[in-house]
């Protein structure tokens, strides 16, 4: 019981990691590492559930019967390419706002928000 | 044994990560968890995905994300906004999942329902209705072929979106200029210019030989694609992006990028024609079984065609920016002198 | 051809994507989308007409059987999803051309048809699909082509904006991907009627439990319903106007008919509302949402951040209704989805034209534009109304519904907290007229909006007033989804 | 035959293994990044060439035995390269081996954070 549910204890563990970084890291690009790390922990919890105990890959061959269940290969293979396609649109979101506002922390890039804000607000104001 | 270790190993690095502030290091890790969660697909017998994601996690995105910080700087800030906040939800999910796990089947065993109700069809009958020894394949490219040209658009929205993003118009005398101050720079590196000469043509016959191989065994499209983008993007970095827009055009490589979607989607329309449903490949030939495989064949090369040439888009992407903002801190640095 | 009218309808336009890229003129992109965007509208009418005569349509991509391969499967709920996309889309595109060359550099105008055209496949595709693992492909198509054209717009927030959309929605479209894994853990099928059947056999473990709970949440932020909500004012306030009249019509209610059938067809609704206690919490952060997002909206001093706080409210509109979890609550919500959709395009194509003339939306440029611009600003107005829910308008017919719906449960004092909510509703609705049509004009003064805004904005406008008419067509239509999703069964 | 193959196949996987080994300990604890880079240069080239040559007496198959020469090339070439690269960007980012650091090295100490 114990050691069939640790692996997906441990990929839990890693995908929290993964999760943590994304919420409390104000880095952007750190950030996208997180989430990098979070996918790609979703993706080892898919494998391993396709994983049969003595099977082998699924690639047919006769003197083997019994083989790992290869329909979440496939669906990791779509999401793989899904998670690669939105770290490099974010990329380049990164780059843009470093571009325009000059940093690419989370905290910096609000604060002058809401200084633009506060200047819109006072000019009203008058 | 050997997935624990390799699991710990994950974790380890996983740690190492949430603790680094050089962004260097984080991505360069980043790799290393890719490339681990790698080895541990192999283990869980997943050859394909383990292809991938080495190409991919270790590859192209750790490669995208150098790219970026040569632009956005290297250094993390200390703050952590919201440490509590962030361990609040994390604990909660986490505590969410962990409870869910408590009724899942156990690990490998044969007898979960995940094994038993959709995939025992894909093993046992595949081979008779599409004919090829990778199940991965048959799945991928017929039964689900439809995820598969999703999948494809994806790639090529992502592709379009970063061109939409960062790309920028350039007169020819500005191109000629940054061309040849960076042929300057790039002088010095003779030793790598020469292996990267030699090595070239092969990473291009790799990719085809995995390209055409990937019926029987891992490899396929995808990861074709991605192999011969990096052939191209290797000799970008070493030559300088005018020189390789020079081979490769980026009108040209839109058109690829484009070519390949409508070739994926006009086999399902040419079946459709021949009286079947989209992407059933059985009436493209008048035996089903050398229809799929002349379908499969087909829906690959588009998935490689687009995926190369969407990968190129995306480094030609970040790399143009790049060398624009240093154009233009040059210039910059050379009007307070 | 017209047994593959399914899968042309997503597949048209992703086809035509592509094409667009080869054509590069960005005028010619923009014809051919509209075109393009004309037949799904087409496909779409014929698709509605073929299922409330002859019932659900089911469709193996492939030629392979359902569980094995993917199926594409229509039913009345899905065929008017696929209506309101797809008219709310080629509506939507004709004012295209104008407002772009006022908000994006002109080399990327043909980049941005080709993202329109990938979103309006995306969220075709979520709808006409019955494959739980195709969900998540094409909603990641709409959201990477919905990113894209967010960070498009002009300010430099749009990107930050889009960044943080960004974040949220891959958290969300994540979950989402763990709640189908655990789902195809339990029951070893990625097909949502498959599901449905194998999946009241499991109903009682933790995993399927936590499955629940992991897909909901990831729609949720999906929908930006209440707590999770946060990323949705910035997004629609920075994006190209266009891009915020698409969007507010319908990605948030790809979200609702994802929520509904995850919910309702999917885990079905004895685990959804019995097992699970989604009917009070749901009923809870709904009606917070309503006041929540309203009282934000009356603070707002741009007019695109105004109306997405109240796109939010309505969304707890929808989500009060769908928490009702009876046929007459269900209708209310899906005629709310058909109606808010009409309003909320109407006003931000509206909006559309007066960044077009004044150049941006900031409260204040609005001084006397009710008699500058008074074909576009009554369009306003008359959308404002209909947010009211004032009768003649498609906005009273949905909250009308939605009250019988409490009232036939018993359910009195929400019933009082809507129509409470609705009141909030012409504060803020009250500030725009207000500042349209009785106060001076400071700066110097615009012409009328074009006839090619014009056109759209008051097809809208006539639809709105009419489907506040004659409600035959939808609500026909709504009640005969509602009692298929109570009917058991996909 | 068959035991001599094996011994001499174990004979190359224990050297590969222990070079690998010893680099790894080099890479903590050398001084400084020329030193180290030494030792994950040797674990790199020679310890994976060993271990491959001694995987090459175990193939038996042909087609595994020329996979193998292909990927021993490969790193055959590959290695020293990046070894090379990996020397010459610090060098060239101005980190001086240790004991130089007291020489002069102001005219490249500019460049130390704008290159990587």
């Amino acid at each position: 019981m114990l050691m069939g549910l640790f692996n997906n204890w441990v990929v839990i563990v890693l995908m929290m990691s993964g999760l943590y970084i994304v919420i409390a890291h104000g880095n952007l690009i750190k950030k996208l590492v997180g989430l990098t790390i979070f996918q790609t922990s979703v993706f080892i919890f898919y494998i391993s559930m396709a994983k049969v105990n003595g099977g082998s890959a699924p690639i047919l061959s006769e003197n083997i019967s019994l083989y790992s269940n290869p329909l979440p290969h496939v669906l990791i293979l779509t999401a793989i390419v899904v998670g690669i396609a939105t770290t490099a649109l974010g990329l380049s979101l990164v780059v843009r706002l470093k571009e325009s506002y000059g940093t690419i922390e989370e905290e910096e890039i609000q604060r002058q928000d809401n200084q633009q804000n506060q200047a819109l607000n006072k000019e009203r104001d008058k | 044994m050997i997935n624990i270790v390799l699991l710990s190993l994950l974790v380890v690095i996983a740690i190492a990560i949430i603790r680094m502030k050089d962004l260097f290091a984080v991505v360069m890790l980043t790799g290393i968890y890719g490339l681990l969660s790698a080895s541990f697909f192999v283990a869980m017998d997943a050859v394909d995905v383990a292809f991938t994601e080495a190409a991919v996690g270790a590859g192209i995105s750790t490669l995208l994300m150098l790219v970026a910080i040569t632009m956005t700087g290297r250094k993390e800030k200390v703050t952590r906004h919201k440490p509590f906040a962030a361990l609040f939800i994390v604990l909660i999910t986490g505590g969410l999942l962990i409870y869910g796990t408590l009724d899942m089947p156990l690990f490998g065993s044969a007898d979960a329902p995940i094994h038993s109700h959709v995939a025992p069809r894909y093993l046992n009958d595949s081979m008779q209705e599409i004919g090829i020894p990778n199940v991965v394949t048959s799945v991928l490219a017929s039964y689900r072929a439809f995820d598969t040209f999703g999948e494809v658009v994806v790639i090529f929205t992502a592709g379009i979106g970063v061109l939409a993003l960062l790309f920028v118009p350039r007169r020819k005398e500005e191109d000629e200029k940054i061309a040849s101050i960076n042929d300057s720079m790039h002088e010095h590196h003779l030793v790598i210019r020469i292996i990267t000469k030699m090595l070239i043509p092969f990473i291009l016959l790799f990719a085809l030989y995995v390209q055409f191989h990937g019926d029987y065994g891992p490899g396929g499209g995808f990861q074709a694609g991605v192999i011969f983008s990096s052939a191209i993007v290797l000799y970008t970095m070493l030559f300088g992006l005018s020189t390789a827009r020079k081979v490769i055009n980026q009108g040209f490589i839109q058109l690829m990028a484009a070519f390949g979607v409508l070739f994926y989607g006009c086999v399902g329309i040419a079946s459709l024609m021949n009286g079947g449903n989209f992407f059933d490949y059985n009436v493209l030939s008048d035996d089903p079984v050398a229809g799929q495989h002349l379908g499969i064949l087909l829906i690959e090369w588009g998935v490689g065609v687009t995926v190369a040439a969407i990968m190129i888009i995306i480094f030609f992407s970040f790399a143009g920016r790049r060398e624009l903002q240093q154009h233009s801190e040059n210039n910059k640095n050379r009007e307070s002198l | 051809m017209i047994t593959h009218l399914p899968i042309l309808q997503v597949v048209i336009p992703l086809m035509a994507a592509p094409i667009c890229l080869i054509l590069k003129r960005p005028q010619l992109a923009w014809i051919f989308a509209l075109a393009v965007s004309g037949l799904a509208f087409a496909i779409s009418l014929v698709l509605l007409q073929q299922v409330m005569v002859s019932g659900v349509i089911s469709y193996e991509l492939g030629g392979w059987q359902a569980p094995w391969g993917i199926e594409y499967r229509i039913d009345q709920l899905n065929a008017l999803m696929l209506l309101i996309i797809s008219t709310i889309s080629t509506i939507v595109l004709f004012a295209a051309p104008e407002s772009l060359d006022k908000e994006i550099s002109k080399d990327k105008h043909t980049y941005f048809y080709v993202l329109y055209l990938l979103s309006l496949t995306g969220m075709l595709g979520i709808v006409a699909t019955g494959d739980a693992f195709n969900v998540f492909v094409f909603l990641e198509i709409t959201s990477l082509s919905a990113y894209a054209l967010i960070a498009m717009g002009k300010k430099k927030q749009a990107v930050w904006a889009s960044f943080q959309y960004l974040v949220m929605g891959t958290i969300g479209a994540t979950f989402i991907l763990i709640g189908i894994g655990l789902m195809y853990q339990m029951t070893g099928t990625l097909n949502m009627q498959d599901l449905a059947q194998r999946l009241p056999e499991v109903s009682q473990t933790r995993t399927v439990f936590t499955a629940f709970a992991f897909v909901i949440v990831g729609v949720c932020l999906k929908l930006a319903m209440f707590p999770l909500h946060l990323w949705l004012p910035n997004a629609y306030a920075y994006a190209p106007s266009i891009v915020t009249a698409f969007f507010s019509a319908t990605s948030t209610k790809v979200a609702i008919y994802l929520l509904i059938r995850f919910t309702f067809s999917v885990f079905g609704l004895s685990f959804s509302f019995t097992t699970v206690p989604l009917q009070t919490l749901f009923m809870t952060l709904g009606v917070l949402g309503i006041f929540v997002a309203s009282i934000s909206a009356i603070y707002q001093h741009n007019i695109k951040h105004l109306f997405a706080y109240s796109s939010i409210a309505q969304i707890g509109y929808m989500i009060v209704g769908f928490s009702i979890s009876s046929v007459s609550g269900l209708t209310a919500t899906l005629l709310h989805l058909f109606n808010h959709a009409l309003m909320k395009s109407a006003i931000f194509l509206a909006l559309a034209a007066v960044a077009y003339r004044v150049g941006n939306v900031q409260l204040d440029n609005l001084k006397g534009l009710g008699r500058e611009m008074p074909w576009t600003m009554a369009a306003i107005v008359i959308g404002g109304l209909s947010l009211i829910g004032v009768p003649l308008t498609v906005g009273f017919v949905s909250k009308w519904y939605l009250l019988t719906a409490l009232i036939e449960q018993g359910w009195w004092p929400i019933a009082v907290l809507i129509l409470l909510g609705s009141m909030l509703a012409v504060i803020y609705v009250w500030k725009v007229v207000e500042i349209a049509y009785f106060k001076e004009s400071s700066g110097a003064p615009v012409k009328e909006a074009p006839l090619s805004f014009l056109i759209p904005i008051w097809t809208l406008v006539i639809a709105n007033v009419y489907f506040g008419i004659d409600t035959r067509f939808s609500v026909e239509i709504a009640q005969a989804a509602a009692q298929s999703l109570f009917g058991g069964g996909l | 035959m068959e035991i001599l193959l094996s011994i001499t196949s174990g004979l190359f996987l224990f050297i590969g293994s222990f070079l690998c080994i010893s680099g790894g300990v080099g890479i903590i604890r050398f001084p400084d990044f020329y030193t180290r880079m030494h030792a994950a240069g040797v674990t790199d080239t020679l310890g994976s060439a060993m271990i491959l040559t001694g995987l090459m007496f175990q193939s038996g198959d042909l087609l595994v035995f020329a996979k193998l020469v292909m990927v021993l090339l490969l790193i055959l070439l590959v290695g020293p390269t990046t070894s090379h690269v990996l020397a010459k960007a610090a060098f060239h980012n101005g980190l001086l081996p240790q004991g130089l650091n007291t020489l002069s090295k102001s005219d490249d100490k500019e460049d130390t954070s704008s290159n990587t």
